[in-house]
């Protein structure tokens, strides 16, 4: 491991071309095309830089790599980077989808290129740095700083009822975290300190925990987004421009399941013991709610909106689930929505681009026209099912697994969500893609691009390759999730928690 | 007066000598030269305050001079600078308006000068005759300021609502100070201090200090004595209400935390409960009063009346993290202050200077500078991250939760919630909304003012945040 | 007596003197004298019209000045007395405190009269 | 009866009281408003006297003294407010004062 | 019960009979100073004056007292009635209130207060009440200018009897009349090796001021040549055109009694007020109230002669006089007059 500050770079590269990008004038067809290639550039290449990250990576190693320390705004706020495992690979999972999102909007975007591409840049430094900060005030600052490209991406390229989908999402995740700040300040006092490997060794009052469990749960929660503050999430969706929903799904959902396993686990265990119940509650009606409410839909975004949500509850009941198999799951599951759902974005995108209409009525029967299409949305479609040999099987396996260890009726009840949500991802596939091609506007339709091949071949490899093989994930997150396990455990027997101590 | 303690007197006060000769003296070049000086007196006016400044930092001791009347400490000078850069880029931010819209006065510099002397005055006050006459010498200069354009109906209207609800002010103040004073039998905050620690609390003392902490409220446009703020904010003439919105507003804050923290520490549990209800009530009430609002400086009015309010909550726990915490509030806030209204002077188009919110529809594509720094100080001002404002809201808040103030610190980030929302408005008027006719090209002082305070809104804080920190915290420990 | 009511009472009784005069002035011809009031005897005097309108009206600004003007001045007047009856024992540093204020009161008449509030045509 | 502390602190709090209910009850003339200011800062004069001579202490008259001249610059500035108010609006009634609501 | 009555009662009675006594003598000297105006008003014009009534005339002013309190009192239908009323009541009462204080000899005083000087400028300020009352009740446009005019040039011209005024203090260092005229003793005549004598007085260390406060104490009481306010050309009696009978009786009592009060302090303040004009016999054996009743009558026969003498100001040129010169003028000589004092250390060495 060198002494470059390798983390910094990642995270601040997409500023730099944020930065070029700033000084082209966007006013002729030529400059926007050069817009489009820095923008792409400077996120490939942030991609490739961020793989020495995980080449650096050492797994064996349960605490933070790469460490990165600075004193900042008085002692108490200090610029603190690192990753471990936990949030190694969120950090690659961005760095990795960004140039697909950039590449994603080459076409669709043709108003304002220079804006776009500057707010995804931002975004993109905003997201790494949430996933990197090792200080409690940086990661708020970066966590809460996404919201404003996000809000501008969806206001300024979103589609008719934009406006007011970018201000619930901007209103709704913003009122959660603020009662996060609260608890951030809290902790400080109590703790002395706002670095995350400090507080994390902190032990919390116990009735001090519920309340600030409570707290980053508010936050959490709505940004997971958990039933039944999820309704500004297929609003979002439905409104964002393709790559904004890419990002929306495959990105910035993770930030609450990160928060939940960086800080509600290890920090507030026995709060996170206390409330396990209650998140197990919202998760399952997560899953079968949102699963029914996704068949009902017209619009194709807002089912795979919908499903987002019912995915999410694997998620939160993993975590909670708090044993080795179902943080792993929900780790792994979080990763693997990230590219199953982008894809499924990427997909509606492609015929979007063409139609620009997103209900499922007026398709039908694109496989007569759109053969390589059809295979791409299949096997994403499968995946998002979570069938075996795709890599959404192996984490909602993983979440059942281990909260059936935890809970039987809630693992029971969960499980359907997974039968439901084969109905709808079915049903869905069979209405736009299979059938006879009856609608007169879709005869001309042609089928995917070179770009748009580029895009999505290497999401399907992804995906088949973790679904047979996902223990590259499970190597470099093991250790970690070991450690957080181990400690949350101790925490609850060290309080005599008997109940959940004798699970274990 | 024994000489030498004279002459270490009049060096410790240099800076506002400094500023009222300078005044005096600018104010017999324009009368002698004539309208046609104003240009010049407003470069002067600037120099005399770059002078004072400059004099502050680097040459004037800190001590105590004239008796214990004016304390010159790490904490006055603190606020002295930031007093300072707010009435120099008010005055900076005039010279455009003065020549589009034919406002030839340069009695305005010369009464920035003066108010500014007045609350130099005020943030170094140790003794009450000091706080009064500097608060009145600022109040008055305002007065006239917000009247001063003398053929609007509503400029005259926004000077004699300032000056009637300020006269009731600085008569709620004194009728304070008379109880203070009569019921410890000193002037002096210090003494004050010690005689209170001493012998407890009395019901006419608890009577003084709220009638003193209300005439401050109004000062500060705290809510329930906020009423003025909105029709002044609205009715006298942009430049002026850019002054008003910054440097009064820092010495104000600056006086009332002198006089709480250091008159009446032992008291904190009495007057705590005050300020923390004005502080509740404004930012509750800045925050909803602002939502339908069109004119852009009635907003930033009610604004100003929430920002108070945070500002008060790091006030309330009479802590020094607290204090500290108002001192960043303020520098804050005067930043994010400047920027905006550099921008509310740059709503000009041929046909003369607009206010609505609506006239910035679409600036992002007219004007997407401007839009870019207009929307880092709404969301600045909204106090979400990475901007400077939530480095203020933070340490005010931390404060009052070291304090265990959990209601205050709640009820303060769901306000700033509401807030965000009327911010997140005129972003999206600017972004989302069709472009409406284009403003003219900023003026460069403008444009300079913008910068400056845009850089320092995102990023510059990053790297001067330390410094500044750590000035207010040694600001801070002053009183403890 | 004390002295404080020593000094005053004097004051308040010649006052009351002068004022039982007064008013026995001003009662006297309401109970003497012969009474005949008309409308036109008890109509406000305008050489010999009707009144054209009310008589409390607009007038001009310059009275206010003067009225304000006074206000600034007349009030110097109340630092200088205490002044100038003990100047003997103030010396120089009281000298040159007055002369400071007087100073800034000159620059403010100096502003006064370079703008022409004292000027009346 | 001794005229003490107690009767010069009531008289100056109603006079202060009176020149509250002044400014807020008065609906009429704003003329009337500067004479309440006056009222009030007259009821401080009493306080601050009375203080002095109470404690032996010059200071309050001293504060006095400023306040005295204070109110004399504040009652000149407001009337030359009023003065250009009256010549835009053309009236001083209080209800007058109101071209910005909101 | 004696005690109170020795300490209180027994005391006010005989406060009470001096001022009776003081009131009774200040209202005949009035009341010949009324007649002497007129005569020598008459006599520059060569003219007769009043001479019907008593011999040369000696008794018009009680004459005129006497027609004053028979006619019929007027009060307009439109006016304020009881403000009108009050005007004159308030005029002549402080008009004649301020005497209490000017002492007419060594120790002839009603009240010997220690800020006398802060009490007569206190009360003759009010008189301006009496006057923009009376203008405004009326409810009359002549009235009303009258009232306007008068009022702005008494306060226009109090500033600079001010500044006079404190002139004279920084000499003496002593708000109290008595002591003023007792400082007096000696001065510049003095100085220079001369017995006392009138060149002690104030008149000539400050003859500048002298003369600012004899013109200023002109226009301070609406004499002619600054009578404007009561130009009969032009607003036909001013602030009060609308009044007759005893209210305007009392209203030119409290003017004449103002311009007694004036003559009487310049005669205090520059003229040595009760002091010989040669300290040596036989001036010492006049009674001092003789010598200051004679000053006093002087400087009336000044104003008289001024009256008859110099034509009537305009309104701008009164205005600019007030402003434009004594002001400025007076400020300086404040300034000179410090300055000369500290610096060759003649201040009074303070009360």
């Amino acid at each position: 491991m060198t002494d470059w500050p390798i983390l910094s770079t990642v995270t601040f590269l997409p500023l730099v071309g944020a930065l070029l990008i700033l000084f082209i004038k966007d006013d002729t067809e030529l400059a926007r095309r050069n817009v489009r290639n820095v923008a792409l550039l400077t996120t490939a290449f942030t991609f490739i830089v961020s793989l020495w990250i995980w080449i650096d990576f050492d797994s064996s190693n349960p605490g933070f790599q790469m460490v990165e320390k600075a004193d900042w705004i008085g002692g108490s706020i200090t610029y603190h980077m690192g990753v471990d495992g936990i949030s190694m690979l969120f950090v690659i999972l961005t760095t990795f989808l960004m140039p697909l999102c950039i590449l994603a909007s080459f076409e669709s975007v043709k108003m304002r290129v220079k804006d776009y591409m500057i707010a995804f840049l931002l975004l993109e430094t905003l997201v790494i740095g949430v996933f990197c900060a090792l200080d409690l005030v940086l990661f708020y600052i970066f966590f809460e700083g996404g919201l404003i490209p996000m809000f501008l991406i969806i206001g300024v390229w979103g589609g008719k009822r934009r406006i007011y989908a970018s201000y619930k999402f901007f209103l709704y995740t913003f009122l959660g975290s603020v009662l996060m700040l609260i608890a951030i300040m809290a902790m400080y006092w109590n703790a002395g300190t706002t670095s995350i490997p400090e507080l994390l060794q902190h032990k919390f009052p116990a009735e001090m925990q519920t309340w600030l469990w409570l707290a980053f749960f508010a936050s959490f929660a709505v940004k997971m987004p958990m039933w039944p503050v999820h309704t500004w999430l297929p609003d979002a969706h439905v409104e964002a421009p393709t790559a904004g929903s890419v990002i929306l799904a495959g990105i910035l959902l993770k930030l609450g399941g990160y928060g939940f396993l960086r800080f509600s686990l290890p920090m507030f265990p026995l709060a996170s013991a206390d409330f396990a119940p209650f998140v197990f509650t919202l998760s399952v009606v997560a899953i079968i709610y949102t699963s029914l409410v996704a068949l009902m839909q017209e619009d194709i975004k807002k089912l795979i909106a919908y499903s987002s949500v019912a995915h999410m509850g694997f998620v939160t009941m993993g975590i909670f689930a708090a044993n080795q198999q179902g943080v792993q799951g929900a780790i792994f599951q979080m990763l693997s929505h990230g590219l199953v759902s982008g894809a499924l974005f990427l997909c509606v995108g492609v015929v979007y681009d063409r139609m620009h209409t997103r209900e499922i009525a007026a398709y039908g029967g694109l496989v007569n026209r759109m053969p390589h299409y059809a295979t791409v949305m299949l096997i994403f479609t499968m995946a998002n099912v979570g069938l075996p040999g795709t890599s959404g099987f192996v984490g909602e396996f993983l979440t059942l697994l281990a909260v059936y260890q935890v809970n039987t009726w809630v693992a029971i009840f969960a499980t359907t969500g997974v039968i439901l949500s084969a109905g709808y991802a079915l049903w869905l596939y069979r209405k736009v893609i299979f059938g006879a091609l009856e609608k007169e506007s879709l005869r001309q339709i042609l089928d995917l691009t070179g770009r748009e091949k580029l895009l999505l071949y290497p999401l399907v490899v992804l995906v088949i390759f973790f679904g047979f093989y996902p223990m590259p994930v499970f190597d470099v997150t093991a250790a970690s999730v070991e450690t957080l396990v181990n400690s949350y455990t101790a925490a609850l027997e060290a309080a005599g928690h008997g109940a959940v101590a004798a699970l274990h | 007066m024994m000489p030498d303690l004279l002459s270490s007197s009049l060096a410790i006060a240099a800076p506002e000598l400094i500023m009222s000769v300078g005044a005096m003296i600018l104010l017999m070049v324009g009368v002698f030269i004539g309208e046609k000086s104003s240009q010049t007196v407003t470069g002067l006016a600037v120099a005399v305050i770059i002078i004072a400044a400059l004099w502050l930092t680097l040459i004037t001791p800190l001590g105590s001079a004239f008796g214990g009347s004016f304390i010159l400490d790490p904490f006055a000078r603190f606020m002295k600078i930031l007093v300072l850069i707010g009435s120099a880029a008010a005055v900076v931010m005039s010279v455009g308006f003065a020549e589009s819209e034919r406002f030839n006065r340069f009695e305005f510099p010369v009464l920035v000068l003066l108010s500014t002397t007045g609350m130099m005055m005020m943030v170094s006050a140790g003794d009450m005759i000091a706080l009064y006459l500097g608060l009145e010498l600022q109040s008055l200069a305002i007065y006239v300021l917000a009247a001063i354009n003398r053929d609007s109906v509503r400029s005259t209207e926004a000077g004699l609502k300032y000056f009637v609800l300020g006269a009731l002010s600085s008569g709620m103040l004194l009728y304070g100070a008379s109880m203070v004073y009569g019921f410890t039998g000193h002037i002096e905050f210090t003494a004050i201090s010690a005689v209170v620690a001493e012998s407890g609390r009395s019901l006419g003392l608890v009577v003084g200090i709220v009638f003193v902490l209300a005439g401050l409220a109004f000062k500060i446009s705290a809510v329930p004595f906020h009423m003025w703020t909105p029709d002044v904010y609205e009715g006298a003439p942009t430049p002026i209400t850019a002054f008003l919105a910054g440097a009064p507003k820092v010495a104000a804050m600056a006086l009332l935390t002198r006089f709480t923290v250091q008159g009446f520490e032992p008291l904190s549990g009495q007057w705590q409960q005050v300020i923390v209800f004005i502080s509740i009530a404004s930012m509750v009430f800045g925050a909803f009063a602002a939502i339908g609002q069109r004119n852009i400086k009635r907003l930033m009015a009610y604004s100003s009346i929430a920002h108070m309010g945070y500002a008060l909550v790091g006030l309330a726990p009479a802590s020094v993290e607290g204090v500290r915490g108002v001192l960043i509030y303020m520098a804050v806030y005067l930043a994010m202050t400047l920027g905006t209204f550099a921008v509310i002077l740059a709503m000009r188009r041929r046909d003369g200077m607009v206010e609505d919110i609506d006239d910035l529809a679409g600036l992002s594509q007219t004007n997407p500078v401007m839009a870019l720094f207009l929307t880092a100080m709404m969301l600045s001002l909204a106090g979400l991250p990475p901007l400077v404002g939530f480095i203020g809201k933070y340490f005010v808040f931390m404060a009052a939760v070291h304090a265990g103030l959990w209601p205050l610190a709640i009820i303060g980030v769901l306000a700033s919630v509401v807030g965000l929302f009327y911010y997140l408005r005129i972003v999206k008027t600017m972004w989302f909304d069709e472009p409406a006719e284009a403003f003219v090209p900023m003026a460069i002082e403008l444009r300079a003012v913008l910068w400056i305070t845009g850089l320092i809104v995102f990023p510059v804080y990053i790297f001067v945040g330390g410094p500044v920190f750590d000035a207010a915290e040694a600001a801070a420990k002053t009183f403890f | 007596m004390s002295e404080l009511l020593a000094s005053y009472l004097p004051i308040v009784i010649f006052v009351g003197v002068a004022l039982i005069l007064g008013l026995a002035l001003l009662v006297s011809p309401f109970l003497l004298a012969f009474k005949a009031p008309d409308d036109e005897k008890l109509s406000a005097y305008e050489c010999g019209f009707d009144a054209f309108d009310d008589s409390r009206m607009k007038f001009d600004v310059r009275f206010y000045l003067v009225s304000i003007l006074f206000i600034i001045f007349d009030l110097e007047v109340a630092f200088l007395f205490p002044w100038a009856a003990s100047f003997g024992t103030l010396g120089w540093f009281g000298f040159w405190s007055m002369m400071v204020f007087l100073g800034v009161l000159t620059v403010g008449f100096i502003y006064e009269w370079k703008k022409g509030a004292l000027e009346w045509d | 009866m001794e005229i003490g502390l107690g009767h010069y602190l009531t008289v100056a709090a109603i006079l202060f009281v009176t020149g509250v209910f002044g400014i807020f009850m008065n609906r009429k003339n704003i003329i009337t408003i500067l004479m309440s200011v006056e009222l009030i800062l007259l009821a401080v004069n009493i306080n601050m006297v009375a203080f002095s001579a109470f404690l032996g202490d010059l200071v309050g008259q001293v504060f006095a003294l400023f306040i005295l001249t204070v109110a004399a610059a504040e009652a000149a500035i407001g009337l030359a407010i009023l003065v250009v108010f009256f010549r835009n609006r053309g009236s001083i009634a209080v209800d007058d004062v109101n071209t910005m609501k909101g | 019960m004696t005690d109170f009555f020795s300490t209180y009662v027994w005391p006010a009675l005989i406060i009470l009979g001096q001022s009776v006594l003081f009131l009774v003598v200040l209202l005949v000297l009035i009341a010949y100073i009324l007649l002497a105006d007129r005569k020598i008003w008459a006599a520059v014009q060569l003219r007769r004056g009043p001479n019907v009534v008593g011999p040369w005339g000696l008794f018009q002013s009680f004459a005129d007292l006497l027609k004053f309190v028979l006619k019929e009192p007027v009060v307009p239908a439109s006016s304020d009635k009881i403000v009108f009323l009050l005007a004159p009541l308030i005029a002549v009462t402080l008009a004649l209130a301020t005497f209490a204080v000017i002492p007419v000899a060594n120790g002839w005083v009603i009240a010997d207060i220690n800020i006398g000087v802060l009490y007569v400028f206190a009360i003759s300020s009010l008189e301006v009440y009496g006057v923009i009352m009376g203008g405004w009740a009326s409810n009359s446009k002549y009235a009303f200018l009258g009232a306007l005019r008068s009022a702005a040039q008494m306060v226009s011209y109090e500033v600079s009897i001010g500044f006079v005024i404190v002139t004279v203090l920084l000499c003496v260092g002593s708000l109290n009349l008595t002591d003023i005229v007792i400082s007096q003793s000696a001065g510049l005549g003095t100085m220079i090796g001369l017995p006392n004598s009138f060149l002690d007085w104030h008149w000539l260390s400050l003859f500048p001021m002298f003369i600012v406060f004899f013109i200023s104490a002109l226009a301070e009481t609406n004499r002619p040549p600054f009578d404007l306010p009561e130009a009969e050309s032009e607003l036909v009696a001013g602030f009060m055109v609308e009044y007759g009978s005893t209210p305007y009786m009392m209203f030119m009592l409290g003017e004449y009694a103002a311009i007694t009060l004036m003559c009487c302090l310049t005669t205090i303040l520059f003229l040595g007020g009760w002091l010989p004009p040669f300290d040596f016999v036989p001036f010492t054996w006049v009674p001092g109230v003789i010598w200051f009743v004679l000053k006093a009558g002087l400087v009336f026969f000044m104003f008289a002669m001024v009256k008859a003498f110099v034509p009537r100001y305009r309104y701008d040129q009164l205005m600019r006089l007030g402003w434009k010169v004594f002001l400025p003028l007076s400020l300086a000589m404040v300034v000179i007059v410090a300055f000369v004092l500290q610096i060759s250390g003649w201040g009074a060495p303070g009360a």
